[in-house]
């Protein structure tokens, strides 16, 4: 359906008095790459009104603001400026990496505290104020690889990657550097961009030729759900892996998921899951925003509540400055242990990574199946 | 009552003011003639009576319909052609095909026919060059080529802009005595010329414009033998 | 002589604008007066103005039609960027900015001469699309390159960075999609205004000399040119790399001003030439403080309607358009024919007319 | 020896024949006429001669020095300069900037000098405008030099055109048409101004005309061209005497 | 054989880029503009097919005429309301004006349809053809469209040369001031120009969403860009070019892929270009004219 966000306030919470916290966030509402601000907008909002109708931050309400980036650099660095001048006191964002890797170095410059709940990349989560929410490139890649050696899944893989986009290249190449090491064999690496997204006979075709037992897909699910069913037109069928950007596939308006049985992918999240936090989740999201809810949601929705347990780890105060809460949430952030929708028991390092088990499902009879 | 009716005609480019309130009429079946100098006005006029150009002020009737704001293919479908300054051939297309969109409000077929014949009989070197793009033509081929497109339309008034300019002194006598025929076959004409002399000899009245203004006009004949005309217009 | 005085005058109008604007800036920002967000802008405001008006020079004063200006400073930052993470410590940090100037300007310099070729032999649309071919090829090719440096010295690849078999004290420099990370921020408004500055007294001497009226002429009528001596392919190539050069270096400013530098068809795309074009025809073409003027509105207008969320595109795409009619139907004419008569009582008529 | 020497020159587009064994010599100062009827090829000899079309055969000798084939800039800088039948002026810049593009290759200094505003780029310009201004007073133009040249009305274009190939300082001047659209007291002014150019800059010049009083008033020689071909040649009233001249060209 | 195969593909992509390019061409031939929001509306033509399929449960034959009947109303309410006023101003400010339109197509269609994808439902039921034994595929949406292709370049070329109204537009596409003169009303011809052009842009956004089925704001974007390389390819305002030029330029990005890199494909696919106009300056269909001096 359409239409049906019910509302584009940005504003949530009460804003009475000057004890609020006040959190931004950034990412893609418009542009090719809106479908994932909006989730992550989503999953924020949803969680920092549940945070204030429980009574708020070491007391304090929480007040939040999301700002459009278009995933661009320029227009991270402004969307964080415009949240400054809000007085944002710590960020959730960006959303897509190469914003994210310029943000960064801003907010760094002012120690203010940031978690993104969707930037993978490396230079991501660069400096200390950084944390992630996701798994970065290098772990799903990796993970990724060991995970198909280690189960025996295929011997030779093609790989099927956006050559223009640092995600999906940053996966591919630590699928690449550690493949090596597990004795897997690639037998076809091949691209695409974003200006030519729409045909993939040719990369299908190569990997039907050089023989692959299984095609990796590193690559949000829009376009995996093109290849799917293109290789069922060629009648090519062999097993397909895909990472976290593939959650979401079975949620495609009108998509055929008969397309996407067998599909194996790595993810820390899935609508399907049976316990009560996610289904408690994914039914309010359902109810605010008449959609499913996809992996960025769920990270933002982490997020949200990662900084609250770190805030009251800190014991920090709406009327401390940004400086101050940025140091105390840093250190905080190394001693708590998170349990949220993208897994248990997370904790994290000083250089921002979280430590999570991506968990590997498989597509069965139109839903994730746990393996 | 006349067939073109002109009054109080104004015009601007932009700020400019080319026509200053002129008026002059077109009886049914005359010969008139415009002359004036170098940027008198005498193409911002046919433009405007053609309903290219917008009009500050002023009405133009034709056949006693109100014409002033009527967009010029209807002025078009209501009889009146136009062979424009600087021809406006079709560059790309044939001489043939210049000559079928001259012909654009004519659907009959016979009629068509019969049109061309008489274009390419009054035109010779259009019927030898039917296949070459309008653009290749030479000046004067051209300038054949835009009257021959004005003709085809059977118009009831013809408006031309200097039909003489690079044509050959022989073919000058001659596109003279197409226009005496064509007014002869009924067509009504105004015509503007350079070629004063030419033009008022066979012209029945005719207005002389200067900067915007019409200064004087009458009987063609009498122009012909008025001493300022003479001195201004004919070079004598 | 009159003539030259006029259009010098006009020439000092600007460079005033300009050297005010800069003023202005300068002491509100040290009061602190300035938010954070037209902070961050200053930057980009300058790479844009220069964008649009060496634009200018190819669009308004050659008369092509160029679709890839963006490609132009896309050379630019990548080449200066490199540069400046490669010799990072070991010179001066204004030293080396300066270099990272010269460099990126040279390299779009020359990308500017390279695309002469097809410029010399195209025109109009077709030319267009060369233009547009162009920055899209700079944009692909910059995606697919590995530069990788360890103690051995540089590795080069086209595939990917593991190919680059770094030893443990590697580091990737260019990392194909994911561009040059970490360049140092060297850009500030001063540099860029005084850039800005110096963009605009070569593009209006130029435009007011010799060589600008030779391309001038070009423009108007290439035959007519030809036929008074002047030679089409040295002024052509003229405009081409000077326009260029400049765009790189606005690609300096810009990749010396974010630390992470990709070629996205965001920053480096067809849409974005398509954006510096915006600019330009919307400051009238040819006019180069209009381009200015342009650059500047609309660069912030998005920014300044940050508060209307999602409808913020929608309603800048409906101020371009009402922009464009405004500027160019009969009924904006007509709406500025009022305007002018009303500021005629106080201004005498400019331009003469025509007896 | 003749300034211009042309001997057999030909082309053909597609089918047509349009210039067929052109032959003519020009001498230095002199006035020479070509005329002939519509489509006679007369524009496409111009062309030929500034290097618009490439002929198919023949040899165009300027003061001795072969240019046939030459590009277009290569001729006028041979000394060729000329006018168009269809008016092609530099529309959007100023009266005097049109000229003053004439006096680009006499009048020199580097881009460089003109980007830094160096003292010779000054003292150019001001000889330039000078120049200019020089030839716009012979034109009468003088007093429109800062209108843009597509505001002027067209006998004026067609006189600045002529400024504008004169200030390329021309061994050879072409001109096409330049009374068409005038009267016949604007024509008489043209006709003084064109005798006054021969005159006061030594100039030899070809020229176009349908307009027979300027022929015959200030051509010394004519070459009548018809189909391509020449029908006659020689002193400007013996050859529009001449029957054949009458019969295809003149009437009556 | 896999040489063969790619070439089917390539076939199969580049019938997508000719038939936008056909609708692409009809507008930039006669009105003389580059209607970069034409891309857009083909995307608003895949929405108003999908909904209609989908949500209103209509039958694909009903969703493309849906489809037909929206895009041409919005082309012409868009020539009406924002082209129109522009009729004197210069090509360049109405090159910027279509990608005002562009833009508001887009964000328009963002807020209303929301930024995620959808899968769009073949219109074709048709399974197409398989060769030699199944190792070659022919898929029924390639075949449509290339017959739909034909079929537009057949009724286009003798709309335009046969019909008065195609009369008109050739005249309109030479010189407007003229053609008024001739008694051809510019306004009306120019907005059956859209009309024709939008029609067009909804049977290819049905088409481009058949073969790669995902829908979303920006679904029109990029194969917008790429008609109008194939456009140009192919001449400017010739439409046998512009269906020659798109089968070409998919031919030329398949084969690029499989044979030299699937990373650079897009630069090689351009650089051809650029060298083909080398070659042919006026792209293949596109006629070279002498300029008259
Ligand atoms: N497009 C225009 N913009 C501005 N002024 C114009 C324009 N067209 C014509 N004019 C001016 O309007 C006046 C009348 O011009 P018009 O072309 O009607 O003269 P004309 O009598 O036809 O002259 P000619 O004999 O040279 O053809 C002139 O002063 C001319 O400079
Ligand atoms: N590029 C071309 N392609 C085809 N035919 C051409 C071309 N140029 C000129 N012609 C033809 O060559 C012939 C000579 O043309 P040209 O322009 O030289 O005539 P002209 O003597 O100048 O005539 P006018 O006095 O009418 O200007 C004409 O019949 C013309 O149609
Ligand atoms: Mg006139
Ligand atoms: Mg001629």
């Amino acid at each position: 359906g359409c239409g049906k966000k019910e509302s584009t306030k940005n504003e949530g919470g009460s804003s009475e008095g000057s004890a609020v916290f006040k959190i931004g966030g950034t990412g893609p509402l418009t542009g090719d790459a809106a479908i994932y601000g909006t989730a992550v907008k989503n999953g924020m909002e949803l969680a920092i009104k549940e945070i204030n109708e429980a009574g708020g931050i070491n007391g304090a309400q929480v007040e939040y603001k999301f700002e459009d980036d278009e995933a661009d650099a320029e227009k991270g660095v402004n969307a964080y400026n415009t949240l400054k001048d809000w007085k944002m006191q710590m960020l959730i964002g960006t959303t897509t990496s190469g914003a994210c890797e310029a943000v960064v170095a801003e907010s760094h410059n002012d120690n203010l505290f940031q978690i993104t709940p969707s930037g993978t990349s490396i230079n991501s989560v660069k400096y200390d104020n950084a944390f992630r929410m996701c798994f970065s490139d290098p772990a799903q890649g990796t993970v990724s690889a060991q995970y198909i050696a280690k189960n025996n899944l295929a011997k030779s893989i093609a790989v099927i990657y956006n050559s223009g986009d640092t995600y999906s290249n940053g996966i591919y190449e630590n699928f690449a550097k550690e493949a090596k090491n597990q004795g897997l064999e690639i037998v076809a690496a091949e691209a695409f961009t974003s200006e030519s997204n729409k045909d993939f006979s040719v990369q299908l075709q190569k990997a039907k030729d050089a023989g692959a037992e299984m095609v990796f897909l590193p690559m949000y699910y829009t376009e995996a759900s093109l290849i799917l069913a293109k290789a069922k037109e060629m009648g090519y069928a062999p097993t397909f892996f895909g990472c976290d950007g593939m959650d979401g596939i079975l949620t495609l308006e009108n998509f055929d998921t008969s397309l996407a049985e067998g599909l194996m992918l790595l993810t820390p999240f899935s609508v399907d899951a049976e316990d009560e936090k996610t289904q408690n989740f994914v039914k309010a999201y359902k109810d605010a925003y008449g959609e499913t809810p996809n992996q960025f949601a769920a990270d933002a929705y982490d997020s949200a509540y990662v900084i609250k347990a770190a805030a009251e780890k800190a014991g920090i105060k709406p009327d401390m400055s940004v400086t101050e809460i940025g140091d105390a949430m840093k250190k905080a952030m190394t001693e708590i242990e998170f349990t949220g929708l993208t897994g248990t028991g997370i904790t994290w390092g000083e250089d921002g990574e979280p430590t999570k088990e991506p968990i590997a499902v498989k597509i069965e009879n139109g839903a994730y199946v746990f393996m | 009552m006349a067939l073109l009716e002109v009054k109080d005609l104004q015009v601007y480019y932009g700020m400019i003011q080319a026509l200053k309130g002129i008026s002059f009429e077109v009886g049914q079946g005359e010969v008139i003639a415009l002359i004036g100098a170098n940027g008198a006005g005498k193409t911002t006029t046919l433009h405007a009576v053609t309903g290219l150009l917008p009009k500050k002020a002023g009405t133009v009737t034709l056949g006693g319909r109100d014409i002033t704001k009527i967009p010029p293919h209807k002025i078009v479908e209501m009889g009146m052609a136009h062979v424009p300054e600087g021809r406006r051939v079709f560059a790309h297309l044939s001489v043939y095909q210049n000559l079928k969109m001259g012909a654009y409000i004519r659907r009959e077929k016979e009629e068509f026919s019969r049109n061309l014949e008489m274009v390419y009989q009054k035109f010779p070197r259009l019927k030898e060059r039917r296949n070459q793009p309008a653009g290749t033509l030479s000046g004067g081929e051209q300038q054949m080529l835009a009257m021959g497109r004005a003709l085809m339309s059977q118009p009831k008034i013809l408006l031309m802009d200097e039909p003489s300019m690079g044509l050959s002194p022989i073919f000058v006598n001659e596109i003279f005595k197409i226009i005496e025929e064509v007014s002869a076959a009924g067509t009504t004409v105004l015509l503007v010329e350079q070629n004063a002399k030419k033009a008022l000899s066979i012209a029945d009245r005719a207005y002389v414009l200067e900067t915007g203004n019409i200064v004087l006009s009458g009987n063609a004949r009498e122009l012909l033998n008025d001493e300022s005309i003479k001195k201004a217009y004919l070079g004598e | 002589m009159r003539h030259l005085q006029k259009t010098t005058k006009s020439n000092f109008i600007t460079y005033g604008i300009v050297i005010l604007t800069a003023v202005i800036i300068q002491v509100l920002s040290s009061a602190g007066a300035i938010s954070s967000l037209i902070g961050g802008l200053l930057v980009p405001l300058c790479a844009y103005m220069i964008l649009a008006i060496s634009l200018n020079l190819v669009v308004g004063i050659l008369g092509d039609l160029s679709l890839g200006h963006a490609g132009f400073m896309c050379v630019g930052a990548f080449a200066s960027a490199f540069f400046s993470k490669m010799t990072v410590g070991t010179m001066p940090d204004g030293l080396r900015f300066f270099f990272a100037l010269l460099i990126g300007a040279a390299a779009a310099g020359l990308f500017g001469i390279l695309i002469g070729i097809p410029v010399l032999r195209l025109r109009g649309d077709y030319l267009a699309i060369v233009t547009l071919a162009f920055g899209e090829i700079i944009k692909n090719v910059i995606n697919v390159f590995f530069i990788g440096r360890d103690r051995n010295g540089l590795h080069f690849s086209m595939k990917d960075s593991v190919a680059l078999n770094l030893d443990s004290t590697g580091e990737v420099i260019v990392n194909g999609p994911q561009g040059i990370n970490g360049t140092p921020k060297d850009s500030t408004f001063l540099i860029g205004m005084l850039l800005l500055l110096i963009a605009l007294i070569i593009i209006l001497n130029l435009i007011n000399s010799r060589a600008g009226r030779a391309i001038m002429s070009i423009r108007d009528d290439r035959i007519a040119a030809e036929s008074i001596g002047i030679n089409i392919t040295k002024f052509k190539l003229m405009a081409f790399s000077i326009s260029a050069a400049l765009a790189g270096v606005a690609g300096v400013l810009y990749a010396h001003n974010l630390s992470s530098l990709v070629a996205s068809p965001k920053s480096f795309g067809y849409n974005m030439s398509i954006m510096i074009l915006v600019f330009v025809v919307l400051g009238g073409i040819g006019n180069i403080r209009g381009s200015l003027i342009a650059a500047f509105i609309l660069t912030l207008l998005p920014e300044m309607l940050r508060g209307l969320s999602n409808y913020r595109m929608l309603i800048y795409a409906i101020v371009l358009i009402l922009m464009m009619i405004f500027n160019w139907s009969k009924g904006g004419g007509r709406l500025k024919e009022m305007l002018a008569e009303r500021l005629r009582g106080l201004r005498k008529p400019r331009t003469k007319e025509v007896k | 020896m003749a300034l211009l020497e042309v001997k057999n020159l030909g082309i053909s587009f597609g089918g047509l024949r349009a210039v067929n064994a052109f032959e003519v010599k020009i001498e230095k100062g002199q006035l020479y006429g070509l005329i002939g009827p519509n489509g006679a090829g007369k524009t496409t000899i111009f062309n030929l001669l500034t290097g618009v079309y490439k002929p198919t055969e023949g040899i165009i000798k300027l003061d001795g020095v072969d240019i046939t084939r030459k590009k277009a800039i290569e001729i006028n800088k041979a000394g060729i300069a000329r006018t168009f039948q269809n008016i092609r002026l530099f529309k959007n810049l100023s009266v005097l900037d049109n000229v003053k593009a004439g006096l680009h290759n006499n009048y020199s200094y580097s881009t460089i000098e003109g980007l830094l505003r160096l003292p010779r780029y000054f003292k150019v310009e001001k000889e330039m405008n000078e120049k200019a201004m020089e030839l716009l007073k012979v034109f009468d133009l003088d007093k429109e030099a800062e209108y843009k040249a597509s505001n002027l009305p067209y006998g004026k274009q067609r006189k600045l055109e002529i400024a504008r190939a004169l200030a390329t300082n021309p061994k050879l001047l072409l001109l096409d048409e330049p009374a068409a659209g005038m009267n016949p007291n604007e024509t008489e002014e043209l006709m003084q101004t064109i005798k006054f150019v021969q005159k006061e800059f030594e100039m030899t010049i070809l020229l176009i005309e349908h307009d027979m009083k300027l022929v015959s008033g200030i051509c010394e020689e004519v070459t009548v061209l018809n189909f391509g071909e020449i029908l006659c040649q020689g002193e400007t009233k013996a050859v529009l005497n001449d029957p054949q001249v009458i019969t295809a060209y003149l009437g009556e | 054989m896999s040489f063969l195969s790619y070439l089917i593909n390539g076939v199969s992509l580049g019938s997508v880029y000719a038939i936008i390019a056909l609708g692409y061409t009809m507008v930039y031939g006669i009105a003389k503009m580059l209607n970069f929001a034409h891309g857009d509306i083909i995307m608003v033509g895949g929405y108003a097919a999908f909904l209609a399929m989908v949500n209103a449960g209509l039958s694909p034959l009903i969703g493309v005429l849906v489809s037909i009947v929206v895009c041409t109303l919005l082309g012409v309410v868009i020539e009406r309301i924002a082209y129109k006023p522009l009729r004197m101003a210069p090509p360049l400010a109405v090159l910027i004006t279509a990608i005002g339109v562009s833009y508001f197509l887009q964000n328009l269609a963002l807020l209303l349809f929301g930024a995620d994808t959808k899968t769009f439902k073949s219109v074709i039921s048709f399974k197409g053809i398989s060769l030699a034994g199944g190792a070659l595929q022919i898929s029924g949406v390639t075949i449509v469209t290339i017959a739909a292709c034909i079929l537009i370049v057949v009724g286009l070329s003798l709309f335009i040369n046969k019909t008065r109204a195609g009369q008109a537009m050739l005249a309109v596409s030479e010189d407007r001031g003229a053609a008024q003169l001739m008694g051809i009303n510019v306004n009306k011809t120019i907005a059956l120009t859209f009309a024709i052009g939008s029609a067009l842009a909804a049977i290819a956004g049905v088409l481009l969403c058949s073969a790669y089925p995902s829908l979303n704001p920006y679904t029109g974007a990029m194969p917008g860009i790429k008609a109008f390389v194939a456009a140009v390819f192919g001449g400017i305002g010739s439409v046998p070019g512009a269906m020659v030029g798109g089968i070409l330029l998919g031919i030329i990005e398949i084969l690029a892929k499989a044979y030299i890199s699937s990373q650079l494909a897009d630069a090689i696919v351009f650089a051809m270009l650029i060298i083909i106009l080398l070659v042919k300056p006026t792209g293949i269909f596109g006629k070279k004219i002498q300029e008259k001096v």
